[in-house]
């Protein structure tokens, strides 16, 4: 990051107070970004204001952004679940002159300064790149959705299905809307193994939900078997979380998209503080593996969200390799 | 003798109100001791402290002389005294039989022999002839016979002491007989009883001694022998109040309700039935003759299947109550708990519903003109209430059906119909009502009375006769007790 | 024996056994976050609240009436989407019918009364119990937002579908004036009109009701489907301040509803309550919900603060209006 | 006078008024997919429906007894997960005290039956609406798992504590013996045991249970007390299955267990309904999600149609029960 600002009290740095609203607490992806957000603020000094919680509700989130601009942020941070209806409140975000970072979604209409977020299409697309692969382009895959009424869960089935239909149309692929929930999950999985008993790739939308049910019932079904065995049913993750990583380690799944917690974090910071500040940035490519593009409403931040496999899965610099 | 129950001194509130206040009384072992008093007076509210159901502000209870036990150990309460309560206590939902061995459906912790029970309550029903199905669903009985059911269940419990809070008030006359019969038998081998009354010839039937509450006081404990009837009702009522007289009259000509070919399932079949303006027309028959069902047709509660009514010339369409009442009928139901008022609502607002639309224009009622006709009722039926404004539910019994009846007249109605109307009422209160029923004739309206007690049927100009859900007589004025029971019981006819 | 007067006087004061409570919560309030008391925060929770104060305003008559409706929440949601996407052509997410842009207010608000008739016609008719069928059709009319959406938001809607929810009115929000002039009715009706004192009765004892002359199954048909109604201007509110018709509009809202009306006095058994008491048990909720957002609580204990809050302020309630609940 | 053996057959019929639903579903699941009928698949319904069953075993009890339990589902989740971050090093998400692991089961228990006398105090010596208290505890217990985890997914856990929920005993999942168990028991004790039957005395008539020396307090706090303690249960169970406790286990239950229970005709109103019937409820409920999963209807309008077979059984048992429901 860049900036020159010290001293890290009230209005410090010519910047004014950062409002940053967390979108939910309930999956280990946002509690990794909750917790990094302080820590980033305090390694780039910014004024962060207390965290408020819109636990999934967008009319929560509104009433938090206005209680927050009612106590004086500068600058407004925060991540819509739902992208369109947050349109009214960032035009009177933009009419009183407070610029906005958004995290992991990109609003539909309505003036954003940046997008902080990885392409979540580009998870289904790199989730159905690896397990057609694997599959050498036939047989069938299960594929545990999060909400379809999320725009992330939506982008990632969206892109896994186009993907397939273009790339391995011999491949066929059940869908499970989960919302999010492991118990869903677990149902759903395996009442469709009974059914095709001839599966050979899961993609899961959420590790942190459901990495432990899927587990479960492949080892209850006696899937849980290496790589090599002709059994083994191929299981790409999403999230990037310790355990999944564990489990790529153990060769219990094969492949998760770490999705940047810290990186989210960190530059939800640096953007909101160099919005502070007055800065201006420009499409193209940034000094932190990233490409920053053009929308009709803003700009976006790409960051990158590598696959990980056995190869690379003891890699330092990936998030779930951090935390402890 | 020794007394049996002593209360001392009890005092008992219920918010503004003194249900009992320094209340006394003692029954000796072994007879038949009356409470009576009016409506209101406290002896629904002694029979709760009495069974341990309510602990008393002041004052004790003592049984064989000594204390009672705790409240919350019902066991104790159970060996010392059964009861049947003036509201019901019958669990619509189970069957008869597990009611009626409610808690002792078996003797020790083991699983509950179904079979057996059933037996058992088969025969305890037969013991006490009560004609019900011991499998049957208590909410399927008729009212009298959950009665029956109860007193039946109090009956049975082997207990020393029985309390019966207005057992009657819902039986007929065959059914009373029993129940005195059995009653008799049960002082011969030693029980004690209190019974509550408002019919106060049963008092002097059953009991040995009685005992008065006026206001919630003790008044007077004597044998009957030494209370005559008019002291009696003196005592209740702190006046002396003369036998209610029925007055006579002669009907008009027109015809104010009618039913033609009335006919509704197994209840009652192809009835014909008319009123004119200023007569008074008696529904009698013994249990399960038609003739509440009947009644109910008449007022719109219930749908015959085939058949007319009309009401002051206007044919009502079947079923519907509000048409009716706009044609100009008033009506009593049958169960006040049921069907007769709104508990949490209001004396004023209860009362006054059926001419809410009078009270104000434009759909608005307006609370003061409300308040002023809630007053009018109050006064011209001697409503024992705060006020206008408290709940009915905070009422005793007998005032509670004053509102009802309140509710019934409010509307000046051309056609009156009162089904069971002094059910659990007072001397005083009964008479108020039969005489509130006589005003509504003598002001030209046609008035149905449908009574399970003869002493209503007095007022009627001529009584129709029910039997198996038709209509078997046709008796004028001037019958006496035995012709008319008579033909109630289908002996004659 | 007492005097009428006192009684009537309790009786008046038992709507009221929450004021203490908000006058506390204002208190405190004040007294954490200096931002509390401006006119700016005050109208914000107000304008917060004005769309779920309908809906809590539904259920309280509804609840009086002695019935249920949980399907509400969901008509928050699809009744405004569905007269929108009547409205809007296929490009904006809509059917294609393209009716005109003025009809999307009354269509919304149609698509509200006839949720709450089909909700009338089978717990009234077919005499099923009121709080599974509403469940159901929480369930139902939810999907009929979801599948015709398939899980998108909607955000090209008409203007006149914007305009309640977002215009100001003599400095106010629009949506304050209307919620406080339809609890002002709410509160007239119940109090003063033949057919508020109706629900009374009904929910008190249908039988004494019906025996009463009051036509009880017409009278709940009006209640669910005025119901429906409100619960759909309530989207229509929700929709303007938002600027989007979201998969989740409304979703979750009537837990917050029923407490909300339950603290405020109303019976879940029917015949007790008035509105003016549910609507300070909004305004409990509300505060509460802002002095949490300002205070900046963590996201993951706030639910314990704020169902304890929840359960004291249902004492409070109690003990001061005296009777069991039920 | 009616013989009495066509009554009993006809109330021992009301129970399983669901068995025509349940037959038509197995009929129409065989038709639709070849893999509906056979023994693994049948055995996965179960085991999915194992621990929600649970649920309804305790909610049907609380219903029957004249009570309401919202907050079983957040049990759920909140009691395994204390009892496991009892157990658990810090490192893990525990905290840290370090309870030993063979605990585990017993503390889950114990937290259950905790929520479930907190639950009876508040609503049986306060006199509180069971309803609201209820729905605050439930937003309280599940801020009891969401604080402490900070959301977080407990993934470490215990043997002991997963091995219920996955082991297989005589070649089925323990769940399914567990449950079957339980029901069992209570389908005898509801039917048997005077305990039992002093429930329905309770909800059909309190007052009157009380004239008739049950002791109405008592009974209802065993009551919270053991559906608290399923819930713990069922919570054990899901954990096992699903190798960890999430944050949102159990979330949003309730609702398919009430469902469950109405559509096997126990009533809201207390005092009706069995616990075999609430069985059947189950079972339906079950095997309409089977179903569904299996012939794949597109998730948008799977809420439609799965609503609406809610609402076709709930007529069903209407129908065939011929009484109105509560
Ligand atoms: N639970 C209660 N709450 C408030 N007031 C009550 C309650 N129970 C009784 N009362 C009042 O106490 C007084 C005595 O009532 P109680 O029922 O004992 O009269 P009663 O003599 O049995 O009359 P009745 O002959 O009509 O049955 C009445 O004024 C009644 O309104
Ligand atoms: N709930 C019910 N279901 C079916 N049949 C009933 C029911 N209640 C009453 N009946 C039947 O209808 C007929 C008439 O009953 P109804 O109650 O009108 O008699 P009633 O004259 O009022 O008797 P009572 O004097 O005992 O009140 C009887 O044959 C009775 O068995
Ligand atoms: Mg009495
Ligand atoms: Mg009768």
């Amino acid at each position: 990051g860049s900036g020159a600002s010290t001293g890290a009290g009230e209005s410090g740095g010519g910047g004014g107070k950062v409002g940053i609203d967390h979108p939910r607490a309930d999956s280990d992806f946002w509690n990794s970004y909750i917790k990094y957000v302080p820590q980033m603020a305090g390694e780039l000094k910014v004024d962060l204001m207390p965290a408020t919680n819109s636990q999934n509700d967008v009319a929560k989130l509104v009433n938090n952004v206005q209680a927050l601009t009612g106590q004086g942020a500068k600058v407004i941070v925060m991540a819509p679940q739902d992208t369109g209806a947050v349109a009214n409140t960032l035009q009177q975000l933009e009419n009183k002159k407070i610029p906005v970072v958004t995290v992991d979604t990109r609003p539909d209409k309505g003036k954003v300064y940046m997008v902080v977020r990885a392409d979540n299409r580009a998870y289904g697309t790199k989730a159905c790149e690896f397990l057609g692969e694997k599959l050498g382009g036939k047989g069938k895959v299960v594929q545990l959705q999060g909400a379809l009424s999320s725009i992330n869960g939506r982008d990632r089935s969206e892109a896994f299905l186009e993907c397939m239909k273009t790339k391995f149309p011999g491949i066929t692929v059940f869908s499970e809307p989960t919302e999010w929930e492991g118990s869903k999950a677990a149902s759903m999985l395996q009442t469709r193994l009974e059914q095709n008993p001839d599966i050979k790739g899961i993609y899961m939308h959420a590790g942190g939900v459901h990495l432990a049910p899927t587990l479960q019932v492949l080892k209850q079904k006696g899937l849980l078997v290496p790589p090599e065995d002709p059994k083994h049913i191929f299981v790409v993750s999403n999230d990037g979380i310790p355990q999944e990583f564990e489990s790529i380690r153990k060769g219990d799944i094969d492949a998760t998209v770490s999705q940047p917690a810290d990186l989210y974090a960190k530059y939800a910071v640096y953007y909101a503080k160099a919005a502070a500040e007055g800065k201006t940035f420009q499409p193209g490519p940034t000094d932190h593996d990233s490409t920053i593009i053009q929308l009709p409403n803003g700009l976006e931040d790409q960051l990158p969200a590598p696959l990980v496999t056995k190869e690379n899965v003891d890699d330092k610099s990936l998030w779930g390799n951090q935390v402890k | 003798m020794k007394n049996h129950v002593e209360a001392r001194n009890v005092v008992k509130r219920f918010g503004p109100t003194t249900a009992l206040n320094g209340a006394e009384i003692a029954i000796s072992e072994g007879e038949t001791h009356a409470l009576v008093g009016r409506n209101g007076a406290g002896k629904s509210t002694l029979v709760s402290i009495l069974t341990g159901l309510q602990r008393p502000d002041e004052g004790e209870v003592l049984f064989s002389g000594e204390t009672a036990p705790a409240l919350a150990d019902r066991d104790a309460w159970r060996q010392r005294v059964a009861c049947v309560y003036q509201k019901s206590t019958i669990i619509p939902a189970l069957t008869v039989a597990e009611n009626l061995f409610l808690n002792r459906q078996t003797t020790g912790s083991g699983p509950i022999n179904w079979r057996a029970l059933r037996v058992r309550a088969g025969e305890l029903l037969e013991t006490y002839e009560v004609d019900v199905d011991a499998q049957a669903l208590a909410g399927d009985l008729s009212v009298e016979q959950r009665q029956l059911v109860e007193i039946a269940r109090a009956l049975s419990f082997g207990a020393r002491f029985i309390i019966l809070d207005e057992p009657t008030a819902r039986l007929d006359g065959p059914a009373i007989e029993r129940l005195f019969a059995r009653m008799r038998s049960l002082r011969e081998q030693g029980v004690t009883m209190m019974y509550i009354s408002h019919h106060l010839d049963e008092v002097y039937e059953i009991c040995q001694s009685v005992t008065v509450f006026r206001d919630a006081r003790h008044i007077v404990t004597k044998t009957v022998a030494d209370l005559p009837h008019d002291e009696l009702v003196a005592a209740m009522t702190g006046e002396a109040t003369a036998a209610y007289e029925s007055r006579s009259r002669t009907p008009g000509d027109q015809v104010v309700l009618s039913g033609a070919r009335l006919s509704l399932g197994d209840r009652y079949a192809d009835v014909d039935i008319s009123v004119k303006s200023g007569e008074v027309v008696g529904l009698a028959g013994s249990a399960s003759s038609g003739k509440v069902s009947l009644a109910e047709t008449l007022v719109g509660l219930r749908k015959p299947d085939s058949g007319t009514v009309t009401v002051n010339g206007t044919r009502v369409r079947p079923g519907d109550v509000p048409a009716a009442m706009r044609a100009g009928l008033g009506f009593v139901p049958e169960d006040r708990h049921h069907e007769g008022f709104v508990p949490l609502l209001s004396v004023g607002e209860n009362a006054t519903f059926p001419i809410a639309r009078k009270l104000g224009r434009y759909g608005v009622v307006s609370p003061s003109r409300r308040r002023a006709k809630a007053e009018q009722m109050i006064k011209s039926l001697d409503i024992k209430t705060e006020g206008p404004d408290q709940p009915v539910a905070d009422l005793s019994g007998g005032n509670a059906q004053k509102v009802v009846f309140a509710r019934a007249l409010v509307d000046d109605p051309t056609v009156l119909v009162v089904i069971n109307p002094t059910a659990g009422v007072d001397v005083k209160a009964k008479q108020a009502l039969l005489g509130a029923v006589e005003d509504a004739v003598e002001r030209g309206a046609g008035a149905v009375v449908v009574s399970d007690e003869l002493a209503d049927l007095r007022i009627c100009d001529r009584v129709l006769v029910m039997f198996h859900g038709r209509v078997v007589k046709d008796m004028p004025r001037g019958w006496t007790d035995h012709e008319l029971v008579a033909v109630m019981e289908g002996i004659e006819d | 024996m007492t005097a009428p007067a006192p009684r009537v006087r309790l009786a008046r004061f038992r709507d009221l056994t929450l004021v203490p409570v908000i006058v506390l919560l204002l208190v405190v309030g004040a007294f954490l976050d200096p931002t509390f008391l401006t006119a700016g925060n005050l109208t914000n929770v107000l304008q917060q609240q004005a769309a779920i104060s309908l809906l809590v305003l539904a259920e309280a008559m509804i609840l009086i009436a002695g019935k249920f409706d949980l399907s509400l929440e969901s008509t928050v949601g699809t009744a405004p989407a569905i007269a929108v996407m009547l409205v809007v052509p296929v490009s904006a997410g809509g059917f294609g019918i393209g009716l005109p842009g003025t009809l999307v207010i009354p269509l919304a608000l149609l698509v509200g009364a006839a949720i709450g008739a089909f909700n009338g016609f089978l717990i009234i008719r077919f005499q099923l119990s009121a709080f599974i069928v509403t469940l159901a059709m929480l369930i139902i009319v939810h999907g009929f937002l979801q599948g015709p959406t398939e899980g998108k938001t909607l955000f090209q809607l008409p203007d006149s579908i914007l305009y309640l929810g977002s215009a100001m009115w003599l400095g106010l929000p629009a949506a304050i004036w209307i919620s406080a002039a339809l609890f002002a009715v709410g509160i007239f009706g119940l109090g003063y009109l033949r057919l508020g004192r109706a629900l009374y009765a009904i929910g008190g004892n249908a039988e004494a009701a019906r025996a009463a002359g009051i036509r009880v199954d017409r009278v709940l048909y009006g209640v669910f489907i005025l119901g429906g109604t409100l619960a759909a201007l309530a989207g229509i509110l929700e929709t303007g301040r938002l600027g989007a018709i979201g998969n989740n509009q409304g979703v979750g809202w009537i837990f917050m509803v029923f407490a909300a009306a339950v603290i405020g006095g109303v019976s879940m058994d029917g015949g007790k309550g008035t509105i003016l008491g549910a609507l300070t048990g909004v305004l409990v909720i509300g505060l509460v919900q802002n002095i949490l957002t300002l205070i900046g609580v963590s996201g993951f204990w706030q639910p314990v603060i704020y169902g304890a809050i929840i359960l004291i302020a249902l004492m409070i309630s109690r003990i001061a209006g005296g009777k069991a609940q039920d």
